[in-house]
């Protein structure tokens, strides 16, 4: 489903984010994608949605090259990808309800269908009740299950999440965890980036280690008979 | 354990884990369905409506910035409507006076009967030339008394009337040049005392039109390149107010166009509420000037007349409104929403 | 271990708990030193500095919306400017006539000098009557062939010339409600054949000037509304932009008029250049009339003056742009900052 | 320092986000505030700086009630409190330096003084070497040590975070936590907010524990000789 070949992307601050990053993640698997402050775990994940480019290498998402799309054919691109924000980007302009069927709305949904799929997606991280209310109302942590809720509703082929249990405290973070789960035994490709090695760890799920732009082979990847390229 | 009212306690924690599956009841949606396509979403039936919608939103929250450029809109077509206005009565005026392009000849006071035939024909003559009238001195007299006005009075003192014999005829349009040497042949015939003709007249006045229009067509150029500029100004300020929408919804997967066309219907809509503002505009200046103009010209003696828009004129207008609020638009697209 | 460069490695693992110390090197500064009052920030020396440098920031960077608000500006003031040149120009044309307020006695052409002397010394014997002359025949005949233009030939004709004796004088203005009377007086008098004055004229041209004055008035105003909402939206536009911002900085504790004050300056500042374009355009304006008009004077043969704004108008101009740049910045702060 | 006299907040939605919530700090203390999503945590901390104002009871800070501050006087009271925001709130318009020396011109510093202090304090996070990027351009980490460079740099009486490590690996989380410890060593009074109660723990501050808008007694608290009320 992705596939990274020596990808390196320099900023244009001339900082060296991820030096020569090759990986590839088979359809339907689940990663977590781990590392410090500043590996580059955010890079990754813009690559593969294309809100960055390559300087050298080639990002592949269902074995197209993201790099070669031209602009009309971006926006199925991201339809196709479930993301969940770093920072949200939820719209403060609209209520709880409305930010989720918006996902819908972009990827033109019969509109009868939408209601019954936006409550389920709010009922999944538990905010339903908070249907009507304005996401600026809602604490850090309700915001970060909005995000995955949105990014679920539509439940596209790969799901991609940045940091999702960041403001949640252990019992809601295993909750999500869980969520993901089922989504992977549907068939959802997974790919979430988190600090929290043993959030990564509890699940038994395998892991991507980044360090300073630059992946550290890790067991549980070899394990899972990935191909991995060295950290620079 | 006390229930965390922040969290329905129904579905997250408890019923949280299995709720995904009841997504079986809706098996074209499982998880690896494909999103429709570009094609398919912009042509579906509902597009074009949320867009209009989604652009008559500002209107509808009385949004000052919407309404305002809507007014400065009416208000700069309305310069343009009022001058056009201008120049259409103008140039009715002046071809009335073209038509009118009389020529007087005067014979002198000891001319005779003979020789003004032999004139009166040799006019005839000439292509192009109608109307040939014989003017009598007391004739002559009454239009001269009309002329001066107060002043008349001068006139019922004279013993024995001192004006000569007249002619005066007119010419049709496409031999209007001839004038000046039809003039000059006539000048030299005897008993003839001088020629005159108001083609002059109507040649500086003209010019005068001609520079009007030049200077109207400039100022309305850059009035209207003022107004797109603020129009632009207004998409922009929307385009900034959701500039994180238009962000979001890129990464949602929304096409080019998905976003765009509600700022389009924006500017649009913008230039034609203006441009119905204005045509209301000028329709009420126009009545308030017909009253002022016929007062006027009742003041000071003239028979004045003013005309409304023709419908092409009126057409014109709507169609810069139009144009206006989508050049507007499409300024501030291109500029913040391609970059 | 590699290095991570993305944490400058001197910094926050190795020296990070020890550099916090080094802030003894400042003493006034310590965890707990009081910060200063909102009197001692906003006479702080370079407040108003900050302020008038952020609110240039965006007339620096090209801003089209503040560049544009700033030609809107000059050329609503650029209109009224004219309206006052026109305005100025009628009331000097306007005075200029009244000040003449010429009265004309026609005599019987059997007048004899006795009754001319007699009537002219009544004339005299009347408060505020100046100028007094008596035109004789041969003058009235120049007159009324410079009046005539080219018809003027047929007064060549005449043999004798038919033209009776005249009085002219003029009235003060206080006592000009009284020329009516006098002329009433003076017609009955024996010799006298008529009466003429051009009062009447005036009062009606001061008619048409009042109604011009009035719609102008009314005009300007609506202009300068519409002027001041531009600007705004204009500065609603630099708040929203810079809606985050302001919301940090009062949560930083910024003062209100720390928040304000450069937004306050920024519509001055649009107001102000708004007016030196105003100015500008008006002068140029002025420039290129004066050539048409002095050429369709030459045309029509009459002498027109046109005279540019006096110093008071320009002040009022300058002090308008001020107003609306400010008027529009309070506008937006009340609607936008302080909800 | 800070007193809550049984607050309680409803928002206008009408949901109890605090029920009768009393506790004191002394100046100089050092407090964390844990709890779950949605417990209430941030919504103690808007309290004190006065984003929101009680429904009932009183907030005192240095002994006066917030809710009582006029207008003019409001200002003051922020200049006295170096916040970091659950969600940072950085200026994306202006460099990493600039947003940090924002928080020294809006509190009337000396203009001299600073470039100096500045630096100092984005070296304490780490970020000195990023000073003349645009924090849009900062890793989500990176963007949370920048506001707590921001919240320090006046070096304030009193410093409230909410959430400051959510985004940040378990090492960089704790090197903060020690840059908060010697803000307190100076005698700085500081109250964290955060979900990850290793971290807490680890420390040996007292906590606050909240659960549902209600406080829940801690042993660490009391033994530090706090006087706490009772969560509802
Ligand atoms: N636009 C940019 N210009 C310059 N440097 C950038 C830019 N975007 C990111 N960086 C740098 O690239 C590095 C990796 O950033 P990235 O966001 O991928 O980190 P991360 O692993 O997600 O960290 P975190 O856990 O803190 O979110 C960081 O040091 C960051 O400062
Ligand atoms: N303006 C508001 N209107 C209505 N409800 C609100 C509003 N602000 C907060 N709430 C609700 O109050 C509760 C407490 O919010 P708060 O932000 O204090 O939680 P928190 O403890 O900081 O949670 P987190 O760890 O997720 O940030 C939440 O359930 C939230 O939805
Ligand atoms: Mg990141
Ligand atoms: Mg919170």
């Amino acid at each position: 489903m992705i596939q990274f070949h020596d990808v390196t992307l320099r900023y244009p601050t001339g900082y060296e984010a991820l030096k020569k990053v090759s990986f590839s993640l088979p359809r339907g698997s689940f990663h977590f994608l781990t590392g410090h402050s500043g590996a580059g775990k955010s890079t990754v994940l813009r690559l593969i949605y294309r809100a960055a480019l390559p300087t050298e290498g080639s990002v592949l998402v269902d074995g197209r090259s993201v790099a070669q799309l031209s602009r009309k054919q971006l926006p199925a691109l991201r339809r196709g990808i479930g993301v969940i924000f770093q920072d949200f980007k939820l719209l403060y302009d609209r209520s709880v309800y409305d930010n989720v069927a918006l996902a819908m709305e972009v990827a033109g949904h019969d509109p009868v269908r939408v209601p019954g799929q936006v409550r389920r997606a709010l009922q999944n991280v538990g905010l339903l009740e908070r249907m009507h209310q304005n996401p600026i109302s809602l604490s850090g942590g309700e915001q970060q299950r909005l995000a995955i809720a949105r990014a679920t509703v539509n439940r596209p082929p790969l799901v991609i999440a940045d940091e999702p249990t960041g403001n949640l405290d252990k019992e809601m973070g295993r909750h999500i965890i869980a969520l993901f789960d089922t989504l992977h035994q549907q068939g959802t490709t997974l790919l979430v980036a988190t600090h929290d090695l043993d959030l990564a760890a509890e699940t038994g799920h395998p892991r991507i280690d980044m360090r300073d732009g630059g992946l550290i082979a890790s067991s549980s990847l070899s394990s899972d008979g990935e191909s991995l390229g060295e950290g620079a | 354990m006390i229930p965390r009212s922040s969290d329905p306690p129904s579905a997250p924690r408890s019923g949280g884990k299995s709720s995904p599956t009841r997504r079986d009841d809706d098996p074209a949606q499982r998880g690896g369905g494909q999103p429709l396509s570009d094609e398919e979403i912009l042509t579906s039936r509902n597009f074009h409506v949320r867009a209009l919608r989604r652009a008559w939103q500002p209107f509808a929250d009385k949004s000052l910035s919407h309404w305002t450029t809507t007014v400065v809109i009416a208000l700069a077509l309305t310069i343009y409507g009022t001058f056009s206005l201008l120049l259409v009565n103008a140039n009715t005026a002046l071809s009335r006076w073209e038509d009118e392009n009389l020529v007087t000849v005067f014979m002198q006071r000891t001319v005779e009967r003979e020789q003004l035939v032999q004139v009166g024909k040799v006019i005839k003559s000439h292509a192009g030339v109608t109307d040939l009238t014989i003017i009598a001195p007391k004739e002559a007299v009454v239009r001269l008394k009309r002329m001066m006005g107060d002043e008349s009075a001068l006139l019922d003192e004279l013993e024995e009337n001192p004006l000569p014999y007249s002619l005066e005829f007119r010419m049709a349009r496409q031999d209007r040049s001839l004038a000046s040497n039809l003039a000059k042949e006539i000048g030299a015939m005897p008993g003839v005392e001088s020629v005159s003709y108001d083609q002059q007249w109507a040649e500086r006045l003209a010019a005068v039109i001609d520079t009007m229009r030049y200077v109207g067509n400039v100022m309305s150029f850059l009035l209207l390149a003022v107004v797109a500029l603020i129009v632009s100004n207004t998409i922009k300020l929307t385009i900034i107010a959701r500039r994180d929408e238009v962000e979001i919804m890129r990464f949602l997967g929304a096409d080019d166009l998905f976003i765009k066309a509600p700022f389009v219907y924006e500017g649009l809509l913008q230039g034609l509420l203006g441009a119905a503002g204005a045509l209301l505009l000028t329709g009420m200046l126009y009545f308030g000037a017909l009253g002022a103009v016929l007062e006027l010209g009742r003041a000071f003696g003239i028979a004045l007349q003013l005309a409304f828009l023709p419908w092409t004129q009126l057409g014109v207008l709507v169609f810069l409104g139009a144009a206006l609020g989508l050049v507007g638009a499409f300024l501030s697209l291109s500029r913040f929403l391609d970059a």
